[in-house]
This record gives C-alpha cells, structure tokens and sequence, in this order.
C-alpha cells in the first residue's frame, strides 16, 4: 500500500506527463500517424521514406539525435497520456481489483516502455 | 421533548440574520450562538436583491444629506435618531463588507462606485452589479462559515417563542428533515425573518416571505409596528412580479405610457423615473386607470424603455434585468421595452424595536425587513434595505451579546411545560384539523386576492372594512383545514400551513392598521383620504393579539433636526 | 462545530441511488466522454507500434522488413485508418478543452481553440514537408 | 377541451416504502408556466403531499434544482413548452442521497463549501476588520474571479457530474470554482491555505473533464475550466518546490 500512496501523491506529475503527452498526441500524431500508418503503406506518397536504409542513414546523419529526441516525446509522453487516462476510466468503470493497482499498472508500464526507447534509440541504434 | 442550549439564537440565515451572527462570533466567540433558518442561508430572500446598498462614501455626499433623504422619502414617520444613527454606522459597514469579499463595482481608480437611485439626492447606491443582494448575501455566508462557533439549523422551522413571563427563553422549532420538534433553549432571541409578501398575489418577494417573525412576536404577547405601510415597487414583471430593479431607472431607464409619453413629468417633474417609489408606483396605476396602459392577458401594464442605453451598459450594469426578462417574459430590453406595473414589493413595519435592536420584550430582538427600527417610516427609499441589514444587523448583535452576560436564562422545567402547551396547540390546529374539508391553496389565493384588490396601492373604507370581514371568514375556514400529508418528514405541507396561520393573522392587523390610519403617507395611500395629516397621525401604530382581533396603540415618532414638512419631489 | 447535541437529529432513511457500470451509455454526452477516453488506448497503441519499428530496425534490415511488410498489410492499415479517426477526436476535444483552460480574459475561449488549430495545421504541413522530403 | 400536459414525478417517502415509486398527473397546459408553477399547481390542486423546494421562483436562489427529462435544470426557469406536446419527467437531482420525493440531502455539499475556506484569508488578519478604508481593486483585477462568484449553489454541476456520482469524496465543481473564485480575488492572501484541500486526492485531480458540469451550469460558472486551471497551478506549484527540495 506505501507504495500506491506514494504513487498518488505524485499526482501533480502523473497529471502534467498527461497533458504533455495528450498535447503532442493532439498536435502531432494525426499527420504523423497519417503518412506512417495509411499514406506511405498505400503508396500515396513515396514508399521508400521508411526503407531500412532510409531510416539508418537520417538516425545516424547530423539531425539524427534531433530525430531521436522526436521519436522518444512521440512514443513516450502519448504512452503516459494514455497511462493517467486508462487509469482513471478504470476507475469510473469501478473495475474493482483493477482499480487499486491501476496506478502501479499503468504508470509502471509507461515508465517501463519508456525506457526500452531510450536503450533502442541511443544505445542500440547508435 | 428535546432541549438543545444556546445563548443567543439568531431566527433567520438571510443578510440580517447572517450579519448579526458574525457580530456576535466575532465579539464573543465562547457564547453558544445558533443560526436557525428554514432556507439554507444563502436561499434567503437577500438573494434577490437587485439595485444596490446604500451609504455616503464620496466626498460630495454628507451623512446629514443621506439622513435628510431618508427622512424625507419616509415621509417624515421614520424615527430620526435611528436614522442618524444608520447613517453614520452604513459607510463602515459597507467597507466592511468589502473586505469580507463583496465584489463591488468599482470606480476607474478601484474604489468603490455608486449609482443614483430613487429618492436620493446624491449618488450612493453601492452595487454589484444589479445582483447586490446575491453578492452581499454569499459574501455574509460565506464569511460566516470561518466561524467554527457558530452553529446552523439550516432547514428548521420556527414554530413559536416560548415566553415565561414577558422573557425569551427560547423557541419551539421544527427539524422539517426528520420531522421531530424541539426546544432550543437561548437567553437571546434575535428574530430575521423578512418581510410578509406572500399574502399578496402580485408581489416580488419569494415563497420564504410569510410573516413569521411578526406572527410569532404578536403571539407572544410583543407588539409589532406600522403594519399598514407596505412598499410596491414600480417595476414587476407581468405575470410574475418578479422584480426589475429600480437600477434600470437610476442607470437612465425611461417609463412610457401607450401614448409614448414619459408621463412622470405629470407627477414628479423634478425627479421624474427617479422619484421615490410610492409616487411612481401611483403615478403608473393613475395612469393605467386612465386608460393609458397596454392591455396584455395578464392586465394593463406600461413600459420601462432600457433601448437607448445600449447592450454595453445594459450587460455591464443590468446584467441580470436582462437575464430575467430573457428568462421570465421570452423577451430583450436591447431590443423592446419592458411591460411592468408596481408589485408588492417591502414591508416597512414589522417587530417593534428601538435602534440597537431591542424590543420590548426582554430577550427579543429583531433586525432586518422583519423588524421595524424606524428608519424607513412610511416608505423605504430603494437601497436603504440593504444597508439597514448590514447596519442593525450588527446591532442587534452587540446588544444581544451584552444583554446575555447578565441575563439569566428561563428553567428548562419552565420550557418544557411551555413548548407542551405550544406542541398541543400545533397538534390540534395543525395535524389533526379533524373532520374539515378546507385546502390550504384554497385559503390562500382568497386571501392574495384580497390583498391585492382591498388592501394594495390605493385604499379606501369600504374596501378596507370588507378585507377585514374577508379575512376574519378565511381565518375560520382555517380552522377546518385539513392536511392530506400526515407523515413526518420534510412535510411541507404543515410548514405551508403554519405559515399561512402567519399570514392570516397579520393581514388581519395590516387591514385594520390601514382602516384606521385615515390619511395618506408614503407607501399607505387613502383614496378617501388623500393628504397626510400630521396632527392626528404623525404617530406609529403599535399593534398587540387582542381577544377578538388587533388591538392598536399609538407610539410618538422622534424628530430630532428635520420638521415635517411638505413632499414634493 | 463545537457544540452539536447529537440526540436531535436522528437521521432520516436516505435513498441512496446508485450508478450502474453502464452509467456511460445513459447519457449521449457520457458516452461521447468515454470515446474520448477510449482514445488514449489507440494513443498508446500507436506509440507501441512505433517502438516496436524502432525495435525492429536495430535488429537488422530482414526483421525491419518483415515488420515494415506487417505494417503495409490491408488490415494493418484499416486499424491504423480507426485510430487515425480516434486520434482526431483526441485532437478535437484536446483543443476545445484547452480553449476553455486558456481562454480567460482578453482572450475567449473561441480564440484560443482557433489559435491551436492554426498552429496543428503549420505544425502538420511542416512535418509532412520534413517527413516527406527532407 | 383545455390544453394539457403529463408530468411524471419521482416519489418517495422514508416513512412508508424503501422504493422510488413515480406518480403520473395531468395538468393544464400554459405556455407561460414553468415547470416550478406545474408543481405548484399540483400540490394546491391535486396531491398536497408532493414535496420539493423552491423559494424565489427568480432563478437566484437555488433550491428548485431538479431532474427534467434526465437533464438537472432549475425548474422555476424551464417551461412547460420546451417540451410540449411531449411528457415531463421529474427525478431528484441525480447524485444526492433522496430525503424525499424531490428533495435531497446537500448536507455533504454544505460540507465540502466549508472546507474550502471561501472568506477573504489575509497574512494580517487585522486587516479583515479595518473599516477605515476599502481595499482597492481595478475592473481588471475583479475580472479574474467575477464569473465564478456567481454561483448560486443549486447543485445542478454535481448532479451532471458522473465523477461525483461514483467517487462521493470528490470534492465536485462548484466548489473547486469557489476556491477558485477567492484565490483569485487580488484581495485574498489563502490560496496556500486552500491548496491542501483542493489538491487533495479528492481534489481537482478527481475530476476527469467531463464537462457536463459547464454545461448544465445556469450561471456560466464554468467549472469546468477553473477546475483545469487549478490544475495547471497545482502542478506549477509541486514543481517549483519540488525544484526547491520541500518535496
Ligand atoms: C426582488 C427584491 C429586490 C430587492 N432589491 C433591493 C435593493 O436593491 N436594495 C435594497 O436595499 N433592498 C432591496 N430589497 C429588499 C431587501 O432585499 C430585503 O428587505 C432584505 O433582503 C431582507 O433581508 P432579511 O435578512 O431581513 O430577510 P430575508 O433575506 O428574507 O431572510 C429571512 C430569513 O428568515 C428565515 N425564516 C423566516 N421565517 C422563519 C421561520 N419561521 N423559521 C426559521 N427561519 C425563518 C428564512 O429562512 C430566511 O433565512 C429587495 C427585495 C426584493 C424582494
Ligand atoms: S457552478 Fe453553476 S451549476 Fe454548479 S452550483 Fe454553481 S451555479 Fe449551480
Ligand atoms: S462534470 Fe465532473 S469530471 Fe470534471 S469537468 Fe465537470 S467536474
Ligand atoms: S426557485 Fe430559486 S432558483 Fe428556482
């Protein structure tokens, strides 16, 4: 239970990593999503701007690490936008035992992908 | 039966009840201080008021102008001294609920600003807006609330006094949200319960406005004062009565007639929208009478003409007017003049008391719309009202207060044996009307009508002695009502009842207070009788529960600077 | 309060209602509310996706492109097509939200949203130009 | 025949049945009338024993706050022809425990409204009594706050406010927006002292921007707004001392 209180108190954060990520999700994520997820796939626009090669070449140019730190807020702050919302629907939908380890779940999950992100951008992918 | 102890027991959570409760907390915070009221406090009828509070704050304004004002518009019945009194205590009081939050308008310099109001010689009327009253009243409850000493009775109904021997030591009160009566037991009793407006039909007072406290105070034995002075306000919303507040004139509101004529300058040429409010409210039904009013389903009405002040000013100084007529008559002042004529609007008399609150009764005090001090005499300038909350308020408070540190209290014996008696009577006329067949809505619309037709702007003898007749017949019908609500809680319908107890028994005293004063003052205006007459009536009647029907006396009006003299505006 | 007496006020039996699970769907506007909460699954979905690109690519070329091939699949692109329009309806409430947040005096609320529109729209055309050929 | 119109009420009482029953009435229909005057035209004329509250019938004072159509509105200022020819249904404000028929308990509200200390807090606390002189405060300054003192505590925002009705201990909007109210006023020196509160667990971190509290809101409070800017200042504030380790 210390734990989960101490979690809650963090609230202040939880929250402003919530509106970070819910404003870069509003912001970014609809044209991103767009090209990435249905434009190139369909071969609207050019199919090659996400070959492998492609990609290496712009991680590893100049503007690389500026391309990493764009990937890292776009994975990163949408995922625990997401974390403090499903949590407190969890909550509204008064799942029971869900609710009082939703905190630990959903903050704990956010933090763990985050990581991998970090360890695959600046370690793996350099 | 239960008793609960306090020393001193504030009846009523509206800006009178709520102001005397700070006072108190604040002066002497280890006295056991109750606010009892059968709103929550902030549902009290100071909720509505619209135009503004009144004191001298400015440099060009005196405390004596004010006075003079005052006196004048009360057509010389008010009592000088309380006047001066009310005065000089207002511009501290409106500062001081300025610092309890009050948003005030505000002059370009952030100091609090003024506007004209009827009767008044200088711009005084402080405002918020044209919601004074809801921001004066949130501000005094909200502020009361820092006091951890002050206990709430919110939604209990005071049923009656418990008096041994003349004294206060208690009342008889309904918790309506469980249903059970108990004693609350105070050495002090300051009674706030507003006016009686709802024995008339066409009147802005809320449903809360019954009487009570003048009821209970007559029951008891106390007299209550000037009764027959009730104030119409120009401006009621047809159908409704709900009020539009005088601001819209004193902001430069016109009043027209069907010819498109402004037709004050027939009757208050100096002063014209701006003379006090019994003039125009006559001025209006003169003209009606005369066939100058539009006809509307609801009756004749005229306009008030807000068109040439604009949206700006209108939303920034009469936010609300246009939010009530928007609301409550589907239509919008920026765009069509208002169809109004005078409703029920103050009442000036009430529970006889002196300027610190205190009436005659040891133990009872009174402050607010339900007491009469003096200051309003025959009539009440617009915005007085307010202020005299704030200002007797308080007072009533510090008397209390020191009245309580040498008063003993009443024997719990002794009131439990009184609050028997008062339960067996409830019971009896109340709960168990036994085989009658009268409705309560029944009597009460009969009554409001009487009111309004016999006993309204303009009186005459014969109307007046058939009110009186009417409601002696209805106060028998009462005695064979019967409740269909027999259980316990929240029964609004025994409330309904005790308050229309209420009501009857005052307008009986308001009719006959009106059949025997023949002269016209201020807000009582005789057909008959249609100068005021100082040699036989510069006098406030006081009025005691005779065996068979009011009993009146007279009481000398004190004049201290000011002799009476002509009215003219 | 310092002295209540407790005797008097014997409580009355409340009724007390309560809120079924599916208090959501009663109301058009709850249910509107939980769509939008909905979103934020398709949010962090799409944020997986990416990470799992990432993964991908510092794995090598053949798995990269085996994923990239998973991704360019007609159904892949019909979900990516549904969280496309949830992600929308993020954005839409996210600003309307935000114009009422900021929108205090002198500015509106109406203002502000309009505000944030502009800067998506410049932020999107200059990342589709970088994105697409830069 | 006269116009008429079907209102179905919520009825309840604790003395006789442990169930919400509804009654059906009849009524003539005016087009004038309010829903309020409906009421009231049934408890004078056909059941004495319907029980709900109102007093100003003027839209200020608060009390007639009820469920029309499963929307909370303030009855005495919605007409009977907003939904004529159809039905009326009246339920008690949603959320609050029922006292009976069309009444409920707001004693958790009057309770919440205390706890957020809404009175003007000064560093110097003689200053709240000094009646030599007013403060001063510009139009601008008062702009800050003003929409928010106009609350009239009718409750509607708690019943349209589903975190409310599952979570009881969230301390609701109207509240929240009377913190706001007074930590904006330039005269109040408290926020600090109300920031336990309001930044509590039960606080604004409750609240997940439903928005229906704005919406049914008669006064245009906007709680839902004031809610996230206390929010912001909340999370602006844990920083800054956190920044400056009183974290
Ligand atoms: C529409 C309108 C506009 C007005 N505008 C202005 C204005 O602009 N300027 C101005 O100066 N004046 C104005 N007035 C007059 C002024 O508002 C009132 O005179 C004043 O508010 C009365 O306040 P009060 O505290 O005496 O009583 P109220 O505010 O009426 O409060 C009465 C209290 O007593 C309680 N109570 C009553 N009976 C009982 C009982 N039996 N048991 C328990 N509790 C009881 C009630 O619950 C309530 O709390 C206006 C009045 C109206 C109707
Ligand atoms: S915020 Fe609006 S809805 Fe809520 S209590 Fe206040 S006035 Fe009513
Ligand atoms: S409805 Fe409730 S969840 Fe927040 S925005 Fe309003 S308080
Ligand atoms: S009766 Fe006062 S708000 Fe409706």
């Amino acid at each position: 239970m210390g734990l989960l209180k101490k979690i809650n108190a963090l609230e202040p954060l939880w929250w402003s990593l919530f509106g970070l990520g819910g404003m870069i999700a509003a912001f970014i994520l609809p044209v991103h999503l767009f090209l990435h997820g249905i434009a190139i796939p369909m071969g609207w626009v050019s199919p090659d701007l996400l070959s492998y090669e492609r990609m290496m070449s712009v991680l590893s140019s100049p503007y690389g690490i500026i391309v990493k730190l764009f990937l890292f807020s776009i994975i990163s702050f949408p995922l625990f936008h997401a974390a403090h919302r499903i949590r407190l629907t969890i909550e509204d939908l008064r799942i029971g035992w869900l609710n009082t380890i939703m905190p630990l779940i959903s903050y704990g999950g956010a933090i763990v992908l985050s990581v991998i992100t970090i360890v695959v951008l600046f370690y793996k992918l350099s | 039966m239960d008793i609960i102890n306090h020393d001193i027991l504030i009846v009523g959570g509206g800006g009178a009840g709520l102001r005397a409760a700070i006072a108190i907390s604040q002066m002497s915070p280890s006295l056991k201080t109750a606010v009892i009221s059968k709103v929550y406090p902030m549902r009290s009828h100071t909720v509505a008021a619209e135009g503004g509070s009144a004191a001298v704050l400015n440099d060009d304004d005196t405390h004596d102008l004010h006075a003079y004002d005052t006196i004048k518009g009360s057509d010389y019945l008010a009592d000088q001294d309380a006047v001066e009194v009310f005065v000089r205590d207002a511009t501290n009081e409106v500062r001081q609920i300025e610092r309890w939050g009050c948003p005030w308008n505000r002059e370009e310099d952030g100091t609090i600003a003024a506007r004209w109001f009827g009767g008044m010689s200088r711009k005084r009327t402080l405002h918020a807006a044209d919601k004074t009253g809801f921001h004066l009243l949130h501000a005094l409850f909200q502020t009361s609330l820092k006091f951890d000493t002050l206990k709430r009775y919110d939604e209990w109904h005071v049923c009656a006094l418990l008096v041994d021997n003349g004294k206060v030591g208690g009342v008889l009160a309904l918790n309506t949200r469980t249903g059970v009566f108990s004693i609350l037991s105070a050495k002090a009793v300051i009674l706030c319960t507003g006016g009686v407006g709802r024995m008339y039909a066409f009147t802005s007072n809320a449903g809360i406005k019954t009487a009570d406290g003048a009821a209970l105070t007559y029951r008891a034995g106390g007299p209550i004062k000037d009764m027959e002075f009730i104030q119409f306000h120009p401006s009621g919303l047809m159908r409704t009565g709900i009020l539009i507040t005088e601001a819209s004139r004193g902001e430069g509101g016109y009043l027209f007639n069907k010819d498109g004529k402004r037709f004050l300058e027939n009757y208050a040429p100096s002063k014209m929208e701006l003379a006090p409010r019994d003039i125009v409210s006559r001025s209006i039904i003169e003209e009606i009478l005369a066939g100058r009013g539009f006809k509307g389903t609801y009756g004749s009405y005229i306009h008030l003409d807000l068109r040439h002040l604009g949206e700006a000013k209108i939303m920034e100084k009469l936010p609300m007017v246009r939010e009530l007529c928007l609301d409550f008559a589907g239509m919008d002042p920026v765009y069509d003049p208002i169809p109004i004529r005078p409703t029920m609007h103050y009442t000036m008399g009430g529970i006889h008391c002196d300027k610190d609150g205190k009436t005659p009764m040891p133990g009872l005090f009174s402050a607010g719309e339900a007491a009469c001090v003096s200051i309003h005499g025959a009539n009440r300038l617009g915005s007085n009202s307010l202020t005299e909350l704030l200002v007797f308020g308080a007072r009533a408070g510090r008397t209390a207060v020191e009245y309580v540190s040498t008063a003993k209290p009443v024997s719990a014996d002794k009131l439990q044996s009184l609050a028997k008696d008062r339960m067996d009577f409830i019971q009896k006329r109340y709960m168990k009307a036994g085989n009658g067949k009268e409705k309560i809505g029944a009597i009460l619309s009969e009554l409001r009508k009487t009111m309004d037709e016999k006993v309204g702007i303009y009186r005459t003898e014969e109307p007046l002695k058939e009110a009186i007749q009417i409601i002696q017949k209805l106060k028998e019908r009462f005695n064979k009502i019967t409740l269909t609500q027999q259980s316990r809680v929240f029964n609004t319908e025994l409330t309904a009842a005790m308050e229309l107890d209420n009501m009857l028994e005052i307008a009986h005293v308001i009719a006959m207070c009106a059949q025997v004063r023949k002269e016209s003052r201020g807000g009582h205006a005789r057909k008959d009788y249609p100068t005021r007459n100082d040699e036989q009536f510069l006098h406030h009647s006081l009025t005691y529960q005779g065996k068979d029907g009011p009993r009146r006396e007279t009481f000398p009006v004190t004049i201290t600077k000011w002799q009476p003299e002509e009215r003219k505006y | 309060m310092k002295h209540t007496d407790n005797s008097i006020t014997e409580p009355t039996k409340t009724y007390r209602r309560i809120m079924p699970n599916t208090w959501w769907l009663k109301k058009g506007s709850y249910t509107l509310f939980m769509l939008r909460e909905l979103s934020s699954v398709f949010v962090a979905i799409y944020a997986i996706f990416l990470l799992i690109r990432l993964c991908a690519l510092s794995q090598g070329a053949e798995i990269y492109n085996s994923k990239t091939a998973i991704f360019n699949s007609g159904w892949m692109i019909a979900l990516h097509a549904v969280m496309w329009v949830f992600i929308m309806y993020h954005m839409i409430t996210w600003f309307k939200i935000s114009g009422r947040i900021f929108g205090k005096k002198p500015l509106s609320p109406g203002l502000v949203t309009i505000a944030n529109y502009i800067v998506w729209v410049v932020v999107s055309v200059v990342l589709f130009l970088i994105i697409t050929k830069g | 025949m006269a116009e008429e119109i079907k209102i179905t009420v919520t009825r309840y009482n604790p003395d006789k049945e442990a169930e919400l029953k509804t009654q059906t009435f009849t009524i003539p229909y005016h087009n004038d009338w309010s829903i309020l005057d409906g009421l009231n035209y049934i408890k004078a004329e056909l059941d004495g024993t319907l029980t709900y509250r109102w007093s100003c019938r003027m839209a200020v004072c608060g009390s007639c706050g009820m469920m029309v159509n499963g929307t909370p509105r303030l009855t005495c200022s919605t007409y009977l022809n907003e939904f004529y020819p159809g039905e009326i249904t009246i339920e008690p404000l949603a959320n609050f425990p029922i006292i009976r028929d069309l009444v409920v308990d707001l004693t958790d509200f009057m309770d919440k409204l205390k706890e957020v200390k809404p009175w003007i807090i000064r560093k110097n606390k003689s200053d709240e009594n000094d009646t030599s002189k007013e403060y001063i405060q510009t139009t601008a300054q008062m702009d800050k706050y003003y929409q928010q003192t106009l609350c009239i505590n009718c409750t509607l925002c708690y019943a349209a406010c589903p975190v409310y009705g599952l979570h009881p201990d969230f301390i609701g909007p109207a509240v929240i927006a009377l913190g706001y109210r007074y930590n904006n006023d330039s005269r109040d020196q408290g926020k600090d002292e109300r920031r336990k509160f309001l930044a509590s667990e039960d606080g604004v971190w409750k609240c997940t921007v439903v928005g229906d509290c704005t919406e049914v809101c008669p006064k245009h409070v906007d709680p839902s707004a004031v809610i996230q800017r206390t929010k912001v200042d909340n999370a602006t504030n844990w920083f800054f001392s956190f920044l400056k380790g009183k974290k």
